[in-house]
């Protein structure tokens, strides 16, 4: 398949409010169901274990109109939930038979004791991993939690997940993140051939279809943009934070490489790059869900970072490995979690001098000219001075 | 006779209602907020009394046989003539306040030819005022402040043009003369102009003179005067003479259409939804909060940034074609927005057509937090005048409440005041 | 507070306690006695006194800075450092006052905290502020970390994950930080104390169920929990000030008198009863207050009362089971209840009270409340019949306090359920 | 290194700018400038009616000019030779009228620039206000015109306040209402106008401390750079603050972005020349 093609593919998926590919995967056969999850990480190897689809609800975007959702937040609360709410009311989501919202902020958390009002007959779980990352603390609350999480999938499905269902699903989810981290280095090294608006929708196209389809779209698009003949332009290297929860509009990600820049490390819908390394398969698959988390798991806004001075060293690290320039700090507006980590972050940015800047955005933003500004003049000083 | 009032100082526009002891509307009044909202609520309640007469004239005329089946025509032609008079004082008074203003080290040595500029400016405008004011005349705006404004600077500018002075100096003088000027209740003697517009008219005055005249002689008591709206708190009114615009709103709306559940009224700064009762009391509402984005001021801003009339917007957005999707309603970044569009090529009509959109999405929000849309529907306030904005509700309501009755009166600006005459008369007479 | 507000015996006892409190945390270099930071919700006063350390908490400090006017200049001064106009104005109020000196109410420099116990209870904000404070003070933060009820009661899980956390995270780091060994009986000594203290704080909260009410449970309900939620919860002066507010509520009621107002007089005069769902505002809250009171409403019942603990639902520390009852209480905070169960409490809150209705005053701060009150308050409203009212404020920001607009919606407001209650008689309105 | 003749062109929301400069290694000669306030025009063509009209004034043609730098939103320029983003471009401009300066306020129609830059004009650090600006110069227009006080009356005007009021809002549109309480209150003029400069003084003071300008000179560019009243402002909230910061202007800041596009534009010909790829 030819590059164009699969960033079509993936463009019309992440495009599709109405969840096309997920009603049809749950219609091709019977008792097949669909377990929904926000945004920023859900244990996609139980439910898949358990035989269901898992589907990340990441808001409405830019093409959405939100009228419903409006009502039930005050101005000041960032976009996501309300257009999650839209996509409720509106019956986009009417097929989703669970829903998954993780320990992300106050505002998904609250969202989920919403959802349990708004549709009391969907399965649904407010999903509170540990922020103690003691093994024998905090990793054995989470694989407790975990094995309730199974028991709910269990009850969901009327049917028992084996301990060598969950291994299986590991495997495969195990491949997908090496995979994503293939794509990932493939764009840090030639970014040129593989611009981070198509990266995008194909990660975000991967949160919504079956992993093992996924993994075979991962393969065919580094093997076709590999073989692509694209021109590399002046521009610089840049890396994004700040944009774990709710996500930017595309035409956002274009603006910034329209700006000239090459966004070569991103913290875009982390999910599938949460766990860092690969869970290992042999031995208790809940204990080895629960330990990969409490050891190998990025570093972001919505997690306790225990030790002191060790804040930001992460971002830092990541910087230097994929060779980003600077760091532009992007985050949803009134985004709590990650302004309040802001000042945090980039002092650590700093004192490592690496150059940032910082701007806000809405999912449905649509004026990209301040954008292009800001993003522009951040080429441009590191393109004349640096 | 008894007259019951009701005034709704808005924040754009300021409205009065008169009606009689029987609820029955006798006149309705309306002019521009402006700094002092004293002069705001005397001059619309005066407009109000203006209306009132003509009613009465309407009335006293229905006794004259001859005159049978052209009194639509007589009270038009009366109302015309009396603008007329009452344009052409505002005006001398604006000429004379613009002349007292040329001073200070801008006009330094420069005073008698801007002096001679703006009589020539003045003299024009007079001229013009004739056809402003002609049968079938088109006018941009009720208010005098609009209405001379816009041709002021059409004819200032050319005029300073052939004078070749810098039309600046003018526009600086007519800005803060209009303010003085506006903030100066018209002279009262509307007795006097009344007569006056009468020998102007070409009917049959003898016909007409002496109803009119007696109708004039009744007098008009104020008995009980109700404010609400946005500056009703500054109004120098005793506290049980206030009213909250919301009940107002809820209760005009009930006057009006008595089968309404639902209300929707957007205003220059805010928007609420109103859930009203059988028997017009408020049950349930909602309003914007903080942020002002998406109310009428919004339309107001695009205006001035297209240059075009308030009036002429909805018009314009009709013609669309292809609707633009605007996601921000944020009035401040309203003409931002809209240059960015024109910028990329889209369309003026398409692009306020899709802003248009934008303004009544977030009115069906704030209907959605206030329970959403009941049978019958009434959607009041200034934006109803506007038909784009109205096109894109009946779309909106239908998709989302389905058939509902939507009721849009062409007085619904006077919604809130209605609502406070009602009370004034509730307090006398209950 | 700026201008002195009309006192009872109560509220002055409270005033000397929440001086003398000050003084030793101001002291503490002199006194060598440790401090530490913490939260409200969900905090271990009772523990930490086992260890003689001294309690500061800072949500208390961006309060008192509110309502002295000088969180203003305090934000002002967080967001030119960096931090957003966006977020809780508790934190840059507590951050900027640092960079103004620290000086705390009594005109002496806040020392810097010895440790940073941070409950994470309720509020995901919590836990960026304290690493925040955290890079400040270079100090040692013990995190305990309680789960959220997302389904509406707590599991054997969460309780067991908060236990091991007290027993191998937070006890020796306390014993670390103070010196002092833990001695679990002296802990059952104190929460014997907080049983009783909190049983009448219950009492008191309840009375609100007489007309006209003894007490306003928001306005008043501030100074009510003052100490139970605050440094005292477990010390015999918590006891005796409940038993003091106790005394003076059953002087009301047997007097037919409602709650004093700031000026002084019995507020006897009660117009609207009501519930209140969400924290108060502090930069202007006697001029807030008094939007109430000038209008005959009085507050019965509210949720900002029951953030340090609901009592009212059974809950008691308890001196038998000391490390399960500090974690069934840290649980069972309003804020770390689902929406579901919240929106029972409110409608039950509505009903038992025989309130006009419930109104929201929503923080601009603080997603952990405000976040789904819109849901909150339409679901209450459709439960119980009664209309539902909602303001929007902040906490400790002058600027989003807009007297005009709450005052308006406050009027409209209590001028609909007027009219309402007449409503049944004047159908002769005019047709 | 022969001299070459460059050209910048700045369309903002509110006018088109434009200079034209003779640079001869580190010395740079003005040409000819324009300005046009947009009002409802098209501003690309302003800008080509602009750029014309200069190269009339320095008696050249267009194919004499080496390389036309655009900045602002002039991306789609048709006549340019590349694009520089207008916190570059500010920043140069601001260090060729006042070498003093080491951070620029660039005040617009309707956002708010702060820059650090070094004595080279490189920018250290900037940042824009975002939504919710009723500190913009738009909304200064409005108020003035609803005050009927012409623009360049402002600052005068505003140095004269007493008991300047300050506006609380923090939407323009809020604040609109605010300003028409106060005059309903009797508050005048001056007082209104210097309190809605002190509230963005203190706004832009913010921003210049948030990109860790902490003194030296800031120099004022943009349309509002030449209001005496907001200088005044902003001085004011400086020494309030204690920071070291003496905010200046120049007749000529309003070029600002257009200078430093015209003088990077040389800058990068000489580079691209150098290298061999002239464009
Ligand atoms: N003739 C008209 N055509 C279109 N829109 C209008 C017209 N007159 C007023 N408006 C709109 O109505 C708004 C004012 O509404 P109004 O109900 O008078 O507000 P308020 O009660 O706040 O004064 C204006 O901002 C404008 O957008
Ligand atoms: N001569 C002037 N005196 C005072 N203010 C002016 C003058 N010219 C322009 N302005 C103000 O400057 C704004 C435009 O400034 P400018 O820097 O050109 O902005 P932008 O770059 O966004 O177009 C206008 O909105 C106006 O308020
Ligand atoms: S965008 Fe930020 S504040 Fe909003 S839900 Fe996500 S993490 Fe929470
Ligand atoms: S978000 Fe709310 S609960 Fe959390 S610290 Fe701020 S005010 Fe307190
Ligand atoms: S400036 Fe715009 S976004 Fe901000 S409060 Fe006003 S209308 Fe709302």
């Amino acid at each position: 398949m030819a590059v164009a093609d699969i960033v079509k593919r993936c463009q019309d998926m992440y495009e599709d409010l109405n969840f096309t590919y997920a009603r049809e995967w749950k219609a091709a056969k019977a008792g097949r169901k669909v377990v929904g999850f926000l945004p920023v990480y859900a244990p996609m190897e139980m439910i898949h274990a358990a035989g269901c689809l898992p589907l990340g609800i990441f808001g409405g975007g830019d093409q959405m109109e939100v009228i419903h959702g409006d009502a039930y937040y005050q101005s000041y609360i960032c976009r996501i939930p309300r257009s999650t709410i839209e996509l409720g009311v509106t019956g986009r989501v009417d097929f989703v038979d669970g829903m998954i919202f993780p320990f992300v902020c106050d505002v998904i958390r609250n969202l989920s004791g919403i959802w349990k009002m708004m549709f009391p007959n969907v399965w649904s779980k407010f999903f509170d991993t540990p922020q103690n990352f003691d093994p024998s603390i905090g990793g054995d609350y989470y694989a407790v939690e975990l094995q309730e999480l199974r028991e709910g999938l269990e009850q969901l499905t009327g049917r028992k997940i084996t301990d060598d269902d969950i291994r299986r699903s590991i495997s495969l989810y195990n491949e997908n993140r090496r995979l994503v981290r293939e794509v990932y280095a493939f764009r840090a090294k030639e970014p040129w051939k593989a611009p981070t608006s198509e990266v995008y929708v194909l990660m975000r196209a991967g949160l919504m279809m079956d992993v093992e389809e996924h993994n075979q779209l991962l393969k065919d698009y580094m093997a076709a943009a590999a073989a692509e003949d694209r021109p590399k332009r002046d521009n610089v290297r840049i890396a994004i934070y700040g944009s774990f929860c709710e996500q930017p509009p595309l035409n956002l990600i274009k603006s910034i490489e329209m700006a000239g820049c090459y966004v070569v490390e991103d913290d875009y819908s982390l999910v599938n790059r949460f766990i860092t390394e690969d869970v290992p398969v042999d031995g208790d698959p809940v204990r080895n869900l629960a330990m990969s988390f409490i050891t190998h798991s990025v570093e972001t806004s919505c997690k306790y970072v225990p030790k002191l001075g060790e804040k930001g060293k992460y971002h830092v690290a990541q910087v230097k490995q994929c060779g980003a320039e600077g760091v532009i700090y992007a985050t949803p507006s009134f985004c709590d979690p990650a302004l309040l980590d802001r000042p945090m972050i980039c002092s650590a940015l700093t004192e490592a001098k690496i150059p940032y800047i910082s701007f806000k955005y809405a999912e449905n933003s649509g004026q990209m000219q301040p954008i292009r500004e800001q993003a522009g003049t951040f080429a441009d000083s590191i393109k004349l001075w640096s | 006779m008894r007259c019951f009032i009701g005034i709704d100082l808005g924040s754009t526009t300021t409205k009065a209602v008169v009606m009689d002891e029987n609820t029955q509307v006798l006149g309705r009044g309306i002019t521009n907020s402006r700094s002092n909202y004293d002069t705001a609520a005397a001059v619309s309640k005066q407009e109000a009394l203006i209306d009132t007469r003509l009613t009465l004239f309407r009335r006293a005329l229905g006794g004259v046989p001859e005159v049978a089946g052209k009194i639509d025509e007589i009270i038009s032609d009366l109302e015309r003539n009396f603008r007329h008079v009452q344009f052409l004082e505002q005006l001398g008074d604006l000429e004379e306040t613009c002349v007292k203003n040329i001073k200070g080290p801008r006009f330094a040595g420069k005073e008698k030819g801007v002096q001679e500029t703006l009589a020539e400016v003045f003299k024009r405008l007079r001229a013009g005022s004739d056809q402003l004011f002609a049968v079938g005349g088109k006018r941009k705006s009720d208010f005098f402040r609009d209405l001379a404004g816009s041709d002021f600077m059409t004819v200032g500018e050319a005029v300073c043009k052939d004078a070749g002075l810098g039309f600046d100096m003018i526009l600086n003088v007519y800005d803060k003369s209009i303010i003085e000027v506006e903030n100066r209740p018209p002279s009262g003697d509307m007795e006097g102009k009344f007569i006056r517009a009468l020998e102007k008219g070409q009917m049959a005055n003898n016909l007409i003179a002496k109803p009119v005249q007696d109708a004039l002689a009744i007098p008009l008591e104020e008995t009980y005067v109700v404010g609400t709206g946005y500056g009703r708190v500054r109004l120098p009114f005793p506290k049980e003479h206030i009213r909250s615009e919301i009940l107002c709103h809820g209760l005009g709306a009930h006057m009006m259409y008595p089968e309404t559940r639902t209300v929707l009224d957007i205003g220059g700064q805010d928007t609420k939804g109103i859930q009203v009762d059988p028997v017009g009391i408020v049950e349930n509402f909602q309003m914007n909060d903080r942020c002002a984005a998406g109310c009428g001021r919004y339309l107001g801003y695009i205006a001035d940034e297209m240059n075009m009339g308030l009036h002429e917007l909805g018009p314009l957005a009709m013609n669309s074609t292809k609707q633009v999707r605007i996601n921000s309603t944020c009035t401040v970044f309203a003409g931002a927005e809209l240059r960015d569009r024109l910028a990329l090529g889209e369309k003026r009509e398409d692009i306020l057509a899709g802003l248009h959109r934008a303004i009544i999405l977030r009115a069906m929000s704030i209907l959605s937090r206030a329970g959403g849309v009941k049978d019958q529907f009434t959607f009041t306030g200034g934006v109803a005048k506007n038909e784009a904005a109205v096109r894109e509700l009946r779309k909106l309501i239908k998709e989302n409440y389905g058939d509902v009755q939507i009721n849009i009166n062409p007085d619904s600006i006077y919604t809130g005041a209605l609502g406070g005459a009602t009370f004034a008369v509730r307090a006398v007479v209950n | 507070m700026s201008t002195e507000a009309a006192k009872e015996p109560s509220m002055l006892m409270q005033k000397e306690m929440i001086a003398r409190n000050y003084e030793a945390i101001t002291s503490k270099h002199e006194t060598g006695r440790k401090v530490s930071s913490t939260f409200v919700p969900g905090n271990l006063n009772e523990l930490l006194m086992c260890f003689d350390i001294v309690n500061n908490l800072p949500e208390i400090n961006a309060i008192q800075a509110g309502m002295r006017k000088a969180s203003g200049g305090y934000i002002m001064e967080a967001e030119k450092s960096g931090h957003s106009e966006d977020v809780c104005t508790y934190v840059k109020a507590d951050i900027g006052q640092m960079s103004k000196g620290n000086i705390a109410p009594n005109g002496k420099p806040y020392p810097d905290p010895d440790v940073l116990m941070l409950s994470y209870t309720g509020c995901y904000t919590f836990m960026k502020w304290f690493e925040l404070l955290r890079e400040q003070y270079k100090c040692p933060t013990l995190m305990l970390h309680v789960p959220y009820e997302g389904d509406g009661h707590s599991t054997k899980n969460m309780r067991d994950y908060i236990v091991k956390q007290l027993k191998e995270v937070v006890i020796p780091g306390l014993e670390e930080v103070s010196g002092v060994k833990f001695d679990i009986d002296r802990l059952r000594g104190y929460l014997k104390n907080s049983a009783k203290a909190e049983d009448d704080l219950v009492w008191c909260l309840e009375q609100g169920k007489h007309k006209p009410s003894p007490i306003d449970a928001y306005f008043g309900g501030v100074y009510y929990i003052g100490p139970i939620f605050t440094a005292f919860r477990g010390t015999e002066d918590a006891v005796k000030y409940y038993e003091m507010l106790r005394a003076e509520v059953q002087g009301r009621i047997d007097r037919k008198e409602g709650p004093l107002t700031p000026e002084g007089t019995s507020f006897n005069d009660q117009k609207y009863r009501l519930v209140v769902e969400g924290p108060p505002n502090w930069t202007h809250f006697r001029e807030f207050w008094k939007m109430f009171y000038d209008e005959g409403a009085v507050v019965v019942a509210s949720s900002y009362t029951k953030v340090g603990g609901m009592y009212d639902l059974g809950f008691r520390h308890d001196p038998d089971n000391p490390l399960e009852s500090l974690a069934d209480y840290c649980l069972g905070c309003y804020t770390n209840r689902n929406l579901p169960t919240r929106v029972d409490i409110l409608a039950k809150y509505v009903e038992e009270y025989e309130a006009d209705g419930l109104l929201i005053n929503s923080i601009k701060s603080c997603n952990s409340f405000s976040a789904g009150q819109l849901m909150i308050m339409k679901e209450v409203e459709r439960r119980t019949g009664k209309p539902g009212a909602f303001i929007e404020t902040d906490l400790v920001d002058p600027r989003y306090f807009s007297a005009a607009n709450v005052k308006n919606r406050l009027e409209s407001y209590f001028q609909m359920i007027e009219q309402k209650r007449r409503g049944g008689g004047s159908k002769t309105v005019a047709a | 290194m022969s001299a070459i003749i460059t050209a910048g062109i700045d369309i903002g929301s509110g006018c088109v700018k434009g200079v034209l400069f003779r640079v001869d290694g580190d010395k740079q000669e003005w040409l000819a400038k324009f300005t046009s306030r947009i009002r409802n025009r098209d501003p690309f063509q302003l800008a080509q009616e602009g750029f014309d009209d200069m190269l009339k004034e320095a008696g050249i043609t267009a194919s004499d000019v080496a390389y036309v730098a655009s900045t602002g939103d002039a991306e789609n320029l048709k006549f340019s030779t590349g694009h520089f983003y207008s916190m570059t471009t500010h920043g140069r401009g601001a260090i060729f009228l006042d070498p003093e300066a080491r951070s620029v306020l660039d005040i617009g129609a309707l956002n708010g620039r702060a820059i650090k830059v070094d004595e080279g004009g490189k920018v250290l650090s900037y940042k824009m206000t975002s939504q919710c600006a009723s500190g913009s110069g738009q909304f200064l227009e409005n108020i003035a015109r609803y005050l009927g006080i012409a623009q360049d009356e402002i600052g005068t005007l505003s140095t004269k306040a007493d008991n300047p009021e300050k506006v609380s809002s923090i939407c323009a549109v809020l604040a609109e209402t605010d300003v028409i309480n106060m005059v309903s209150r009797g508050i005048t003029a001056s007082n209104i106008l210097k309190g809605i400069h002190v509230s963005m003084a203190v706004r832009l003071a913010k921003l210049l401390k948030s990109i860790g300008a902490n003194d030296g000179v800031v120099l004022m560019t943009g349309g509002l750079a030449l209001d005496a009243g907001l200088l005044a402002a902003l001085n004011e909230a400086a020494e309030q603050e204690k920071v070291n910061l003496v905010a200046k202007n120049h007749p000529d800041s309003i070029y600002a972005g257009a200078i430093g596009a015209a003088l990077w534009g040389a800058f990068r010909h000489e580079k691209l020349a150098r290298l061999g790829q002239a464009a």
